[in-house]
């Protein structure tokens, strides 16, 4: 059995993104959109820090990037979540499938 | 190479004069044709003046001419070049001179044009008294006149073009005088448009001519027509080009001059006043090809397949309108039919080489032929513009002045002696025989046919106006009035007197002045000789046509029913149609012509516009109607279309950069 | 030194159209009469611009320029030859009649001669641009306005057999015509990389002496793209729409002025291009050919009235290819003089077109008859007209066409032979036209007509004047362009004498 | 280990902007002013202010106008060079906020009708400004990043400010899921590019000399790095809304405010090529075909799309935004040409694109305010209803088609004139004629303005500034495409400055 | 024990949760599937020696954001959430997933220099000396962008929108 190696982490977090971009892609509900889309960032993060970890020891500015995406992804959560309330308060649902007024 | 001739330059100088004919016609035109919306009268003064000057021009010219004793007999000079005004243009190598050939030919039809010019004017004044827009009649009549009188002038085969072309629009503006008459209208774009299409033989002709040489210069090419007939002397064209250039001229002769196929034009013309029938379609414009023929003549003498097409021709055109003018039952078209028929007779004669004759008879008919129309013209007038000869009948007790002049001329038609027709055609068969009678040669019995024939409807015509019974009853018949009569009498004494003083009193002076034309080689008759037997031949033909005449229409020898029988049914069938000539044309343009065009637009509609400039613009509507569904307005469609564009395009990417995806 | 001429001929109709943009829109007759005056300044402006030229014959005495746009080095560079200045004669003509003619229109006048004049500009900048992206710039600038003058004041036509709205022909002209600079950029774009000299001017391409594998391949995309602004066949179609669905003085601008822009492209491009013209004008010469034979065909199918005199365009700009084919000094000027020539003639056309139409309501010919019993000055301006484009000696018409068949017959007679036949089908058509519809006897409907009014009959004799006046005395013209077009071949011949 | 408070000053512009959008927010929440037009001229005096400032700023011979020789080219580096200063970007803060001022005149009877958030919608537009200047400065990944959020999170609530409340909703949730997808995919590009570049040892990992020292080590760029670059690209394309991830802009064009609508339009599109001309200028260091090819394709499908959907549409918002959607396609071919020329071309292109982006959305404005309609066909006969609206939307839209007397020609004319020097020209074909196509669905709006007659003859007015904003623009679309010399010592110093560093 | 071990364990944690927020029915199962995955990520860090980012991990995303979406799904009637019908686009979610999936995979695999072993964390001292000299900038920025977001939530909240 061989050691932890990039590899393993990057895999990971290929996976972990792909499987986000699954929910963003199949789900209908917007919260659960915003919660697909935290997924990926945490698979962005799992990479960064891995990258940091294993390479960038001098600088880690993987680490930087992580606290910036967090916090970043914490805001768009927040805005997000107010727009999807905004949207549930006049239609009752967050289905974004009944959300093709605008189209063509 | 070869130069441009010296006696071409030093002419002397007062030969100038001769432009001022042209010149005057065309002031009095433009100023007729300012005046032309005015209500002033006696504007005709204009023109008359004009036309005695040019008269008077015409015979300083004549003087000068024969006073010139040093081109007698010269057979290597051509006549008398005369450049006097600047070059009307010069491009690249082409240079091109208000220029003038004054030879026997000009100065021939220089008489012509003029003394008939003026008679017709004359005559005109009383004919169209009472047209309110006789002002712009004349306006035109000058107008063709001097058109002519450039065409008669012109050294130069594009200057020539550009006048043939004029005088075809005096003649069309002529035809169509009374534009109010659908048939006047028709007419005249008949005659233009027939013409024209010669005219494009006769472009094109020019452009060979003009074109398929260099000369010594390293000019291309010139439209001089004596370097023209030099270079052609010295053998600078290869046999084909000359072969095309003539014939393809001869086309463009051919449409002016009336030839078969090509005559259908002139009968209709006559729905024009009779005064311009008489100058245009009998003196004038339809002499203009055979005028243009004999110009060339070295040309055809050095390319006989041309010679003989011209011979073929031109007797063709003589029976097959002669025959038609047999039939005929209008005045004028008989008359019209006849200046076909004698046409052909010229251009005959020229391509049997004897076209001193040729022009001769040109001359003879074409005051013969004046006379008549304007007899005619009388006749009408007087009837109240009837046209058809079964209405007319017994004439001669209204109007004797006009019975005399007319059979006079008729009678010099037949070639009676020692009425000039009569000269000019013995002249003709002399050519054709060249001296000695053989009852073989196919030319000479035709000819002698064509005589047979021109004096039977003669006849016809003079014994159903003026002789045979009347069928209807005239109201208040009259002669002319005096104006009209004089140039008819006028005419009367040339069409008597001109053969007897240019073949007998004066030949060595006027003959030579035709023999000044020929440089020919060919040992054509260029004196009127007296030779027994032809001349018993010729008159004998001529007579029996009128004794045939006499009996056929006077004294009803024969009764009609023959000809309403078997073969002569069928061939009187024939020629009353014309020999389905215009109908063939009618065909042609109705089934041809329309259906080409009609086919033509259809296809600019339905291909070059509908499938080739449409069509794309319609596809790409239809590919943005499909390609905007691709805008689904769902989230996750969105989202779908990032993802797989990402990945393939990546997937792409790297195996570009790497050259393999794994 | 800088002449200051050609700029101002530019800058009259610019101060005009700015008058006008400042007048209010109620009072239509300030503004006919400032357009009526500007024309007429710019009008004797052109003229002065050919006489001085037919003078002194010295193409540089009117050079202006100036840098325009540094990073380019495109530069405002002015300056006319023979040819460019008979063009800008004909340009001066057409926009002085047409303006009178259009002083008629009623609706939004102040906005059409705003158009109108953006319109002339663009020609004229064509004409005196001695460069190639002003060349351009302006060929742009001229098709630009077409489009709302022809949609806005144009006429539709219904016929029972086809119907093309007005709409349609606008739109078709502009799509087409964008269509066709489209091979223009490419053309003038890969020129310049490829000559190579960090310029546009067209001495300095000439100068670039481009290679000649280049040339072949570049030349077709001009020849092809200014084709399609002159007629060319079979992008034609665009033309006979548009002429019909335009106003009258949009007609008489479009027809004489905006079709030569495309032949006079050509002209400016063979002079940077001998090689390819070489290797090409074949195929100029027989799309000439059947412009003319085809234009006239199916000028004598036509109906309508205007249709017929747009396809009898169609077929006259086929001899201004034909003459521009032939590549000898007495064609291309004759092709020239065709340019003005026709230019003159079709203007004169469309003014009377819309005299008439602007009385009877109807260009059907099968409904018009005798009409020059009420209408005889506008019948007899009509039948100089036609007889001009039939060819008629003693006509402007005459000259050009006989130097375009003389300068084609000498490189290839079958064509010229062709084009002669064509002139006698349009002698067919004209003719049968002007009987049809001015002769015979005329109908009650119109036999009362008021004959042609003041503002009409002014530029139709203008016109008609220069037609006569180049039939009589044609040395004026044709010393003016021999020269030049002299000069043109000559450097053209060069090429190949050097190598 | 340098301190945030020194050389503070450079970035003094971007502070007033900050201070001033929250300002005007605070303004606008705390105190309830009834009049519509202290908050915008407020922020307008601000704006105005910072603009002036940029334009007289001089640091070390950097400034907008500086000369076009590069050997005297600075530009100068500050915080430990995640922040650039040198004329491009000055150029891009200076046209940021210009477009700034417009949008925000253009607004003020729009936001009196429709919204009811002045001093947020204006604050909100001054801090999207701020996010922008920052992207154009910015000299690093991370820090455009965080610019780039900062527009997007202003754009986001900006968008969800709308009227209507179906569509309103409906863009911003698209436009807020769609913005965080992709900049879910950028984040995970960059840490693709970080790790990339971090393996071969390069220090400041996420600078954008560091990507062209990379660039230049590699003939063919690892797959890897591949993997993240396009996904920086996707976000970049997402921002400018190039095909294939244009699909978001015609629907939040459609639901977004009309003000904001344009500022999306001409705005953030500029601050993208901002942008991606930064990154690209590093990118294509070293000869990397295969790189222009993918370019190309993108500028291929941009403006195909872009141009072919435009023709069906039926609603003036989703035309415009396709048409702008191809002319991103004419700045990608630009871009694929990469040379100095070409730059000084897009940024040509780009400001007249975005001249005449205003006057259209400023015509619409005017007409949507008395109207309330949003098809084409109601648009018929404006000219007979107010004939200085539809003369203006017409100039605007030629010089959008390219044609001559207006920027849109000489720009177009310089961008492909580039394209074709690099032997290009096959593209530059397909561009010309989807310039064709363009120009059908241009005629179809100005025959409906001009041919057609109005379904109701309701006079429509113009204000004042209406006026005010629509002729400077126009003697900008018209002046530039005149004599666009005047304005090319400032577009050369900066295509040079961002190019040739 | 070897921290391969533990990855593995820990990653198939996350992989199965994170699964399960993407297809789970009801939207607070969901919520909880994605605090699990998020810890499962802090245990990443863990292992990879960066206890910092641990915590942060949980203490913002497990602690704020979970709290903030429960908040809001609390805010609305749960039950207008749960009964979504299965979405009938799976497949292509699927496939794009998958695709992408594969991409980059692929682009892992053909680039080398990823078996690097050897990890080293880093203190939390250093990063905050980084984060508040050299990142200074970008990270007052963030302090704008989440003001903004706030005032953005705020505004958005109470809007009622057609005046």
């Amino acid at each position: 059995m061989g050691e932890l190696s990039l590899i393993h982490i990057q895999i990971a977090s290929i996976v972990l993104f792909s499987i986000g971009i699954y929910g963003v892609l199949s789900r209908r509900n917007a919260v659960l959109i915003l919660l697909a889309i935290e997924l990926m960032l945490n698979a962005v993060n799992l990479n960064l820090i891995g990258v940091s970890a294993f390479l960038d020891q001098s600088r880690f500015l993987g680490h930087i990037l992580i606290i910036f995406i967090i916090t970043i992804a914490a805001a768009e959560v927040a805005l997000a979540l107010a727009i999807v309330l905004k949207l549930y308060k006049e239609k009752r649902n967050t289905d974004v499938d009944k959300l093709d007024v605008l189209k063509w | 190479m070869y130069e441009l001739n010296e006696a071409a330059l030093q002419a002397p100088t007062n030969l100038g004069i001769v432009w001022w004919a042209p010149i005057l016609y065309i002031v009095s035109f433009v100023v007729l044709g300012l005046l032309s919306r005015t209500k002033i009268k006696y504007t005709y003064f204009v023109p008359i003046i004009v036309s005695f000057i040019s008269i008077g021009i015409f015979i300083t010219v004549f003087s000068t001419y024969v006073s010139h004793s040093w081109e007698r007999y010269s057979c290597d000079t051509i006549g008398v070049c005369w450049n006097g005004i600047d070059p009307w243009f010069v491009i690249g190598d082409i240079q091109m001179h208000f220029g003038a050939i004054i030879d026997g030919l000009t100065v021939t039809m220089l008489g012509l044009i003029t003394i008939v010019g003026s008679l017709v004017i004359i005559y005109s004044v009383s004919y169209m008294h009472d047209d309110p827009r006789k002002t712009w009649y004349f306006s035109c009549i000058s107008f063709f006149i001097a058109a002519m009188l450039f065409l008669v002038l012109a050294n130069n085969l594009l200057l020539i073009y550009v006048a043939w072309e004029l005088v075809g629009l005096g003649s069309y503006l002529l035809i169509g005088f009374w534009y109010g008459k659908q048939t006047a209208v028709d007419a005249a774009k008949k005659a233009f448009i027939t013409t024209r299409i010669g005219d494009v033989g006769l472009m094109v002709g020019i452009l060979i001519l003009g074109t398929s040489f260099t000369t010594s210069s390293g000019a291309i090419g010139t439209f001089h027509i004596p370097d023209i007939i030099l270079a052609a002397q010295q053998g600078m064209y290869s046999t084909s080009e000359l072969n095309w250039g003539c014939l393809l001229i001869f086309l463009g002769a051919m449409g002016k001059s009336a030839q078969f196929p090509l005559h259908i034009w002139l009968p209709d013309a006559m729905e024009g006043p009779t005064p311009v029938s008489a100058l245009i379609h009998a003196a004038t414009m339809v002499t203009a090809g055979i005028y243009l023929t004999a110009r060339l003549f070295p040309l055809y003498e050095i390319s006989t397949i041309a010679l003989t097409v011209v011979t073929v021709i031109g007797l063709i055109t003589a029976i097959i309108a002669a025959s038609m003018a047999l039939v005929m039952n209008d005045l004028k078209k008989i008359l019209a039919y006849s200046t076909v028929s004698h046409l052909g007779l010229m251009i005959f004669g020229i391509g049997t080489g004897g076209y001193a004759a040729a022009m001769l008879h040109l001359v003879a008919h074409g005051f013969s032929k004046a006379l008549l129309f304007l007899s005619a013209g009388n006749i009408m007038h007087s009837l109240h513009e009837e046209t058809d000869i079964r209405k007319m009948g017994n004439l001669r007790h209204y109007m004797p002045i006009t019975t005399i002049c007319f059979l006079i001329g008729a009678l010099s038609l037949s070639g009676i002696p020692p009425l000039s027709g009569y000269f000019s055609k013995d002249m003709l068969l002399h050519g054709v025989t060249h001296g000695k009678i053989d009852f073989t040669n196919i030319y000479f019995l035709l000819s002698l046919g064509f005589i047979f024939l021109s004096s039977l409807y003669m006849t016809r015509v003079f014994i159903l106006v003026f002789w045979s019974k009347s069928t209807t009853e005239y109201k208040d018949i009259h002669e002319a009035p005096k104006t009209m009569n004089i140039p008819i009498i006028i005419l009367t004494f040339f069409s008597i007197v001109f053969g007897i003083i240019t073949c007998l009193i004066y030949q060595d002076t006027l003959l030579d002045i035709m023999h000044l034309v020929t440089w020919g080689f060919l040992d054509t008759p260029l004196h009127f000789e007296f030779d027994l037997i032809l001349t018993i031949l010729s008159v004998g033909f001529a007579l029996s046509g009128i004794i045939a005449g006499y009996f056929l229409y006077q004294e009803n020898y024969v009764n009609k029913s023959v000809f309403n029988s078997g073969l002569f049914k069928s061939l009187n069938s024939l020629i009353s149609q014309k020999y389905y000539l215009d109908d063939a044309y009618n065909w042609i343009v109705s089934n041809v012509v329309n259906k080409v065009t009609a086919i033509v637009s259809y296809i600019d509609r339905a291909f070059v516009n509908d499938i080739g400039i449409n069509s794309p613009g319609e596809a790409i509507r239809a590919t943005s109607n499909k390609l905007r569904y691709i805008q689904t307005g769902k989230v996750y469609n969105y989202a779908l279309f990032i993802v797989l564009s990402i990945s393939v395009i990546v997937l792409i990417w790297i195996f570009l950069e790497t050259g393999k995806i794994l | 030194m800088d002449s200051w001429i050609l700029p101002l001929i530019l800058i009259v109709p610019v101060i005009t159209l700015l008058a006008i943009l400042f007048i209010p829109k109620n009072n239509d007759e300030t503004i006919k009469n400032i357009t009526i005056f500007g024309s007429a300044i710019s009008g004797i402006l052109s003229l002065y611009v050919f006489m001085a030229f037919a003078q002194t014959r010295d193409p540089n005495q009117f050079d202006f320029s100036m840098v325009w746009l540094r990073n380019l080095s495109i530069r405002l560079d002015f300056g006319v030859d023979g040819i460019s200045a008979l063009m800008v004669l004909l340009v001066g003509i057409v926009y002085l009649t047409g303006t009178l003619i259009s002083c008629k229109i009623t609706e939004r006048i102040k906005e059409f001669f705003i158009l109108y004049i953006l319109l002339i500009i663009g020609v004229y900048g064509v004409f005196i641009s001695q460069d190639l992206f002003f060349f351009f710039f302006f060929y742009e600038l001229a098709v630009v306005p077409m489009y709302l003058l022809i949609a806005v004041w144009g006429h539709s036509s219904e016929f029972e057999t086809f119907n093309r709205t007005k709409e349609y022909g606008a739109l078709k002209l502009m799509l087409v015509l964008v269509a066709s600079s489209v091979l223009i950029w490419i053309g003038i774009l890969s020129t310049f990389v490829v000559a190579n000299q960090n310029s546009f001017l067209f001495k300095d391409l000439i100068d670039a002496n481009i290679g000649n594998d280049f040339q072949i391949f570049i030349f077709p995309f001009f020849l092809i793209g200014f084709g399609v602004l002159a007629g060319l066949w079979p992008f034609h179609t665009w033309s006979p729409d548009g002429h019909v669905a335009a106003p009258t003085s949009v007609s008489m601008v479009h027809a004489g002025i905006l079709m030569k822009l495309g032949a006079y492209g050509i002209l400016r491009s063979i002079e940077f291009l001998p090689a390819g013209a070489q290797e090409w004008m074949w195929l100029l010469l027989i799309l000439g050919t059947i412009n003319v034979v085809y234009g006239a065909l199916s000028a004598m199918a036509q109906k309508d009235l205007k249709y017929v005199i747009g396809y009898s365009s169609v077929s006259h700009m086929g001899y201004v290819l034909m003459g521009l084919a032939t590549l000898n000094v007495i064609g291309v000027a004759g092709s020239v003089l065709q340019m003005f020539s026709h230019g003159i003639m079709t203007a004169l056309f469309f003014a009377l077109v819309g005299v008439i139409y602007e009385r009877t309501h109807s260009r059907d010919i099968e409904t018009l008859d005798g009409l020059i019993k009420p209408m005889g000055i506008a019948g007899t301006l009509f039948v100089i007209a036609g007889l001009t484009s039939l060819g008629l000696p003693g006509l402007s018409g005459f000259v050009a066409e006989l130097f375009i068949f003389i300068g084609v017959f000498q490189t290839n007679p079958l064509m010229a032979i062709l084009g002669v036949i064509g002139a006698a089908i349009t002698a067919v058509y004209i003719l049968r036209l002007i009987a049809r519809i001015f002769f015979g006897t005329v109908s009650e409907k119109w036999a009362n007509l008021p004959d042609i009014s003041k503002f009409e009959l002014i530029p139709s004799v203008i016109l008609a004047f220069f037609i006569v006046f180049m039939g009589v005395l044609p040395i004026y013209f044709i010393d003016a362009v021999n020269e030049s077009v002299k000069e043109l071949i000559n450097a053209y011949l060069s090429n190949f004498v050097a190598g | 280990m340098e301190n945030i408070t020194n050389n503070l000053t450079y970035l003094i512009p971007e502070i007033i902007i900050i201070a001033l959008g929250f300002i005007i927010i605070g303004i606008g929440i705390f105190t309830r002013i009834r009049n519509k037009f202290i908050l915008p001229f407020a922020s307008i005096t601000g704006l105005i202010f910072t603009a002036i400032y940029i334009t007289f700023l001089d640091i070390g011979n950097i400034h907008i106008l500086s000369t076009t020789d590069h050997n005297q080219m600075k530009d100068l580096l500050i915080y430990g060079g995640l922040l650039k200063l040198d004329s491009f970007s000055l150029l891009f803060k200076f046209i940021f906020i210009i477009l700034g001022i417009f949008v925000i005149l253009m607004s003020i009877d729009y936001v009196d009708k429709h919204v009811n958030h002045e001093g947020e919608f204006y604050g909100l537009i001054i801090l999207s400004i701020a996010g922008m200047m920052i992207m154009s400065a910015a000299n690093e990944l991370l820090t455009a990043y965080i610019g780039l959020e900062l527009l997007s999170f202003s754009l986001y609530i900006l968008v969800s400010l709308g009227n209507d409340p179906e569509k309103t909703n409906e863009s911003s949730i698209k436009y807020i899921l769609l913005g965080g997808f992709t900049s879910a995919l950028v984040l995970y590009g960059i840490s693709q590019i970080y790790t990339e570049l971090v393996k071969n040892d390069i220090v400041n990992p996420t600078f954008f000399s560091s990507i062209g020292i990379y660039a230049t080590q590699y003939e063919a760029f690892p797959p890897l790095f591949v993997f993240g670059l396009f996904l920086l690209i996707t976000g970049l394309g997402f921002k400018i809304a190039a095909a294939p991830f244009h699909t978001w802009a015609p629907d939040i064009y459609e639901g977004a405010p009309l003000p904001i609508a344009g500022y999306l339009a001409t705005a953030s599109k500029l601050a993208g090529i901002a942008l991606i001309l930064r990154i690209f200028s590093e990118i294509f260091e070293g000869s990397h075909s295969s790189l222009v090819i993918i370019v190309a394709i993108l500028a291929i499908l941009t403006m195909s799309i872009g141009n072919i959907t435009a023709i069906a549409q039926t609603k003036y918002r989703r035309l415009i935004a396709y048409s702008g959607i191809s002319h991103m396609g004419y700045i990608l071919v630009g871009l694929a040409t990469n040379t100095v020329d070409s730059y000084t071309a897009i940024i040509l292109h780009s400001i007249g694109y975005a001249f005449s982006g205003l006057v259209i959305f400023g015509v619409l404005i005017c007409f949507y305010n008395q109207t309330n309609k949003e098809n084409i066909n109601d648009l018929s006969g404006l000219y007979k209803t107010n004939s200085f609206l539809a003369v203006s939307i017409t100039i605007a839209l030629l010089s959008t088609a390219g044609l001559p007397f207006f920027v849109g020609f000489i720009s177009k004319f310089y961008l492909f004139l580039a394209a074709v020097e690099q032997d290009l020209l096959w593209l530059v074909i397909i561009a010309l004629i989807n310039s064709l196509i363009s120009l059908y669905y241009y005629l179809m709006v100005i025959k409906e303005m001009y041919v057609n007659e109005p379904d109701d003859v309701l006079a429509i007015s113009t204000n004042n500034i209406e006026k005010l904003v629509l002729i400077t623009s126009l003697i900008g679309v018209i002046g530039l495409g005149i004599y666009p010399d005047i304005i090319m010592d400032a577009i050369n110093s900066a295509s040079i400055s961002v190019f040739i560093r | 024990m070897n921290s391969l071990v533990v990855f593995y364990i820990l990653s198939s944690i996350i992989t199965v949760s994170a699964i399960g927020v993407v297809t789970s029915r009801h939207v607070v199962h969901a919520t909880f599937y994605l605090l699990i995955t998020l810890f499962g990520v802090a245990g990443v860090y863990v292992i990879l020696l960066s206890q910092f980012l641990a915590i942060v991990q949980i203490l913002l995303y497990g602690g704020a954001i979970i709290i903030v979406i429960l908040f809001a799904l609390m805010l609305t009637n749960i039950s207008d959430f749960n009964f979504q019908v299965e979405n009938k686009h799976w497949k292509y979610s699927l496939v794009g997933s998958i695709l992408f999936f594969i991409t980059g995979t692929i682009a892992f695999f053909t680039t080398g220099g990823n078996t690097v072993t050897g990890t080293l964390g880093t203190s939390m001292k250093n990063i905050g000396i980084e984060l508040f000299s050299y990142w200074g900038i970008p990270f007052e920025i963030v302090s704008v962008i989440l003001l903004v977001a706030l005032i953005g939530a705020v505004v958005v909240s109470n809007t009622e929108s057609n005046k």
